[in-house]
């Protein structure tokens, strides 16, 4: 099962030992998305939706997977070009996004949205409130779907806009941020909010009493394939229908999340 | 494999995107040398004159600009710069609200920070070739220190930093491009932007580099001349 | 007119001028001879503060100033009544002939711009450079760039002129324009202490010449004295090597 | 500030940039060695007499000397494959990341080079390469034992400031996903949650500046060695 | 020995030189003396081929060669078999006094190293800088280093040296050394031309005095001929500029 002529020179097959055609795939990941997507302290790739996409590739004896750490930027470059097969990276969809990449039938995971808020701040339930108290919010990477998801709700919202700003991801220490009054609140994940404030030993445990997580979203997370990996993502869409049979992906989500986000699938609205 | 190599219509959209990030890469240019001129002057001349401490410090703040790069210079300033200055105003009880001021003040600081340092290079091998017996005739005559620098030595000084300015203008220029890092809304920054809603990365970069290119060789341009007119005194009888 | 006590320099161990004590009277010509290294210049300097001595004094008129531990004040005051012409002419390259000569009227003894500049012209006109008033150095020669370095020492009509080889970095045919303007100055009635090693301007215009060697004044008098009947071994030796051939000494 | 700052993150960070710290060293040796080759042959354009070739260096040096190294590295970075797979169909996705951070700062450093190298050569009295013909050495055997030796004395101290600086530019190769000595410290914050960023910064920038200071110790020294001839009396 | 035949020469559109003829016999000082661009250099570097001449042949010895279209090997067959001392000297800066001598030798001439050495050894003997084999040129004062200039030449044992002002840019006080060296090596019957302002030095060792000017050549004769009874006009004018008061020329 090999995909079409393009991909054909851009990806090598093996054979195992009972004789079988195994197609190796590059799967990226962004190497700097904890709990999602990282690499853990003995160099291995892990995290959420790196995990499920380890579960995939068992599920499908004729591929094999390499993951290929990378950048937020690259991933989405290389994925397009087609330098990456897939990539996993906390994906929202988007309706751009759908131009260049093919998003798969089923979804890989969900992901809590939500703002970093001072505790004085814990009425400010959603991205309205937030935008008629006129906070201010912590940049966001441009290439992060935290941004998408502020622009269309700015787009959706022209009479009570949220104040968007694009940065760089390494310079903005959210909670920090928060809690030294830099900005007002910033977006988060809930998954790094536990493990930097909830978690006994994370770096803001000591913040733990200050800022509060306040969920706006929960929101399905993709992987991307290239244009030309139809028949790669068919084979996803098989093995994750088989997953979600089981409680395996509630209990990454309890793993990486600390919360099964399953739970509140039916209030999920993207 | 996308269809085409480049997609035409965005490149030209953006370019004009690119283009309305120079008012502020240009603004944060003349801002950061307007301060760093006169501390890189003050400063090289302490470095001339090996005033004691001064030349101290002058010398390793120097070597941690000119040793580090300018990425770095800007994640940590941009880290520290807030809470120092909260700490400093939290202990003389200034009310001053440190978190309201735009980013664009940070990158003033920071690239002020980083281009002084890299003046007082500029004007300390300048100076060094103006000979010393100018300064001795300005003395001859009657002048002062003062006036002997203002009238004599300052004006042939920037003849010879000319050059050396130049680059460091169009390297500042050009490090500005770093202010993503900052949310500074300079072309990088607004071209990356547009390019997020396509990923078209690719025309985005070809925007930015365009414009830099001629950002960069009007300020070349812009440089040659005036040190035409400065350095009329050099002009040879033939010429 | 000027009159120099003691004066002693040392460039760290090395002592360059070791008490050297000198007169000069008004209108007078006062040539210094000696071989390289033996202070010529650095007495000069000490003289106008381009150096500090580490000791001495000097009377210019009514001013008395200690060389080594002199103002602010005094020091600009010296300099104010002397002027020094350089070997290498130091003229100001940013400025034209007429603005190097204006400069030191101007900005220095706060002269209003036009008579600045009227006294500079007459100054250029002397030394014969009427034509290039608004020349910069680069496009002078050499021997142009030196008068214009006279002029605007003349130009500052200064008690005493120090010349320190002036025309030593010359080619050897623009000697010649720049030894013939020096004479006309002296001639003048200016008073100068000219350091050269043109023999036959110290013949022709010194009052006095004076010779030194190793940061001492060795022996001094009137060139006849010193050119034809020196007293000390040391002067004989010197001259026979500048002028091989030229002079029989009398001994 | 004591809140925030935490020392031990600085200290735990230490050990683990080490290891990185030899591939920032090997991209910028190899940037410099193909950097200096390419420097050579610009410099020789500009300074032949043929006008286009003068041109072509010209127009290479402005380029390069107007384009930010984030942006030149994104177009090295995508540019080529996606130039070489349009054009040419050469498959070039597989290429490792570092090859493309070795020729970004590779041409950027040329640009440096051919300056540096330009005026080295410039500087040398003609005079020099007069005696040596004078003497009966052919041009070849002038550029050879006379002009060549001088000129790199000229050279060296402009040449370790390029060093420092491709060594610093080289520190935006973490935006393409390489992982040097920068891409480490980034993902050890990612680890971190993006979290107390400064001090890993800190840390990084110590390592820089101790490196930037001894390259130019080493410099200083590799001149005092070779311009034996050049010293001058009084500074002996 | 060395004849120039009808050398002419042009920077753009300023002809330099009109057509010069010079002749020089074996063992011969020809001294060449001329105002500041009259061409005098530039003779002396078309011979070397440092620049080469519009037209023009030379004929050394039994080699005959056109000063403009020369082929490489014909330049260094020339440069081999003459030698060239700078003005300002042109020392090989990265190269000891011992190394600057043996490097033509060596290189040039393929001659064995240790020969090339002693050969060297004896030059500077010669030029009496017995102590100074490895001393750089930076560390040699100026009359020193152009005693290994000469050095340089002599080793070469070449037909003619063509020396340039050797003692120009020297202080005065140096300039009798290499002047001593120069005769000393004109006494040994090495050929020469000798472009220099130095008159004593021509009338002593000259057999022929050539005055140069505006690219042609005025006048020559032995040094009597030149400096007591000069026929041309233009020589007597520059005679009397560079030698004030010292000639009385016979009218
Ligand atoms: N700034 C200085 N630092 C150290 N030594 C100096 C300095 N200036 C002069 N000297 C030394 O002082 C001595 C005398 O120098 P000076 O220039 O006064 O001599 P001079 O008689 O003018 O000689 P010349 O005829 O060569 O000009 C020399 O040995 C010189 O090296
Ligand atoms: N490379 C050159 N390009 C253009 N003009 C030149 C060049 N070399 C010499 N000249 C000109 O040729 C003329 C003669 O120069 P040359 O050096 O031969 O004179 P010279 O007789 O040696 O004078 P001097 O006594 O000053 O050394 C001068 O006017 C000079 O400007
Ligand atoms: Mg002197
Ligand atoms: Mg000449």
């Amino acid at each position: 099962a090999c995909g079409n002529g393009e991909s054909e020179k851009s990806s090598g097959t093996k054979t195992t030992e009972d004789g079988q055609e195994v197609r190796v795939v590059k799967v990226a990941y962004d190497q700097a998305g904890k709990p999602m997507t990282f690499i853990d302290e003995n160099g291995n790739a892990t995290g959420y939706d790196v995990e499920v996409m380890k579960l995939v590739d068992e599920l499908l004896p004729e591929y094999e997977f390499e993951f290929v750490g990378t950048t937020n930027d690259d991933l989405l470059i290389g994925v397009e070009q087609g330098k990456y097969h897939a990539g996993v990276k906390n994906a929202f969809w988007t309706e751009e996004r759908t131009q260049k990449f093919i998003f798969p039938q089923e979804f890989l995971g969900l992901s809590s949205a939500g703002l970093v808020l001072k505790k004085e701040n814990e009425n400010i339930k959603d991205l309205s409130d937030f935008a008629t108290a006129g906070m201010t919010l912590a940049p966001i990477a441009a290439n992060n779907a935290q941004y998408t998801v502020i622009a269309e709700y700015n787009d959706a919202n022209p009479d009570n806009p949220v104040k968007l700003q694009a940065g760089e991801e390494f310079t903005v220490d959210v909670v920090q941020w928060v809690n030294e009054g830099r900005v007002d609140g910033g977006v988060i994940i809930e998954g790094a909010f536990k493990g930097q404030v909830l978690t006994e030993g994370g770096p803001y445990y000591n913040l733990k009493d200050e800022v509060v997580y306040n969920e706006f979203a929960v929101i399905k997370t993709w992987p991307l394939f290239n244009k030309n990996e139809q028949e790669f993502a068919d084979a996803y869409d098989k093995a994750l229908a088989e997953l979600k049979e089981t409680d395996k992906l509630r209990e990454l989500s309890v793993e990486f999340y600390g919360r099964d986000l399953f739970e509140v699938l039916d209030k999920v609205e993207r | 494999m996308n269809s085409s190599f480049i997609n035409m219509e965005f490149l030209i959209d953006t370019f004009f995107v690119a283009l309305s990030g120079v008012p502020i890469a240009l603004l944060v240019t003349v801002v950061a040398l307007a301060i760093a001129l006169p501390i890189g002057f003050f400063l090289a001349l302490t470095r001339i004159n090996e005033i004691p401490i001064l030349n101290g410090f002058t010398k390793v703040y120097v070597s941690f600009v000119r040793g580090t790069p300018i990425i770095i210079q800007i994640f940590v300033l941009y880290s520290i710069l807030p809470l120092v200055l909260a700490s400093i105003f939290e202990r003389y009880n200034i009310d001053f609200p440190i978190y309201e001021v735009n980013t664009l003040w940070y990158a003033f600081i920071i690239f002020s920070f980083n281009t002084a340092a890299i003046l007082v290079e500029v004007f300390r091998s300048a100076l060094k070739t103006v000979n010393a017996g100018q300064l001795e005739a300005a003395y001859s005559v009657g002048l002062t220190t003062a006036q002997a620098y203002r009238r004599i030595i300052i004006p042939q000084m920037l003849v010879s930093a000319m050059p050396n300015l130049c680059t460091a203008t169009i390297n500042l220029i050009k490090a500005t491009s770093l202010g993503y890092a900052i949310s500074l809304q300079e072309i990088t920054l607004k071209a990356k932007v547009a390019a997020n809603v396509g990923y078209n990365y690719l025309e985005a970069y070809i925007d930015i580099f365009i414009v830099y290119l001629i950002l960069c060789i009007t300020v070349e341009y812009l440089f040659k001349v005036f040190e035409k007119r400065l350095s009329r005194y050099k002009a040879v009888a033939t010429a | 007119m000027l009159e120099i006590q003691n004066v002693h320099k040392s460039f760290g161990k090395n002592e360059i001028l070791k008490g050297v004590d000198l007169s000069v009277d008004k209108g007078d010509v006062v040539v210094i001879l000696g071989p390289s290294g033996s202070g010529k210049t650095t007495l000069l300097r000490c003289i106008n503060f381009l150096e500090r001595a580490d000791q001495g004094t000097a009377t210019l008129g009514d001013l008395k100033v200690d060389l080594h531990s002199a103002s602010k004040k005094e020091v600009l005051a010296v300099r104010q009544r002397s002027a020094f012409v350089f070997q290498n002419y130091n003229l100001f390259n940013n400025k034209t002939a007429i603005e190097n000569v204006a400069e030191g009227l101007i900005i220095g003894r706060k002269i209003p711009k036009e008579e600045a500049y009227k006294i500079a012209r007459e100054a250029l006109d002397k030394v014969g450079l009427s034509e290039k008033y608004d020349s910069y150095p680069s496009q002078l020669s050499g021997g142009q760039q030196q008068r214009v370095g006279i002029a605007r020492a003349v130009a500052l009509n200064p008690d005493v002129i120090l010349f320190d080889e002036p025309t030593s970095a010359l080619d050897p045919e623009l000697v010649g324009e720049v030894l013939e303007v020096m004479k006309e100055i002296a001639r003048e009635g200016t008073t100068m202490i000219v350091v050269t090693h043109e023999m036959q301007f110290a013949k022709d215009v010194a009052k006095k010449v004076i010779f030194m060697d190793g940061g001492n004044i060795v022996e001094e008098g009137t060139p006849h004295e010193i050119f034809v009947t020196p007293k000390e071994e040391r002067t004989r030796r010197f001259l026979r090597r500048v002028l091989p051939g030229e002079y029989d000494f009398e001994i | 500030m004591e809140k925030y700052f935490d020392i031990n993150y600085l200290w735990t960070a230490l050990p683990q940039l080490v290891p990185f710290l030899w591939i920032t060293l090997f991209v910028a040796a190899l940037s410099v060695i193909f950097g200096t080759l390419l420097g050579l042959i610009i410099a020789v354009f500009k300074l032949s007499k043929n006008r286009f070739l003068q041109l072509l260096a010209n127009s290479y040096i402005t380029i390069m000397r107007c384009t930010p190294s984030i942006v030149l590295l994104f177009l090295v970075y995508y540019g080529i494959p996606a130039f070489a797979d349009s054009f040419f169909g050469i498959y070039l996705q597989d290429v490792h990341t570092g090859v493309f951070v070795v020729i970004t700062f590779s041409l950027q450093f040329a640009a440096m080079m051919a300056e540096v190298i330009r005026s080295a050569y410039l500087a040398i009295d003609k005079g020099q390469y007069e005696a040596a013909v004078s003497v009966g050495l052919t041009p070849f055997q002038a550029y050879r034992r006379i002009i060549f030796p001088q000129a790199v004395v000229v050279a060296l101290p402009n040449f370790g400031n390029g060093l420092i600086s491709v060594l610093q530019e080289g520190a935006l190769a973490y935006t393409i996903g390489f992982i040097d000595i920068v891409g480490k410290a980034n993902l050890i914050i990612a680890n971190n949650y993006n979290t107390h960023a400064l001090e890993i910064y800190i840390a990084l920038a110590v390592f820089y500046w101790v490196l930037s200071v001894v390259i130019a110790k080493i410099f200083e020294l590799l001149e005092k060695a070779f311009s034996k001839g050049q010293r001058s009396l009084k500074t002996s």
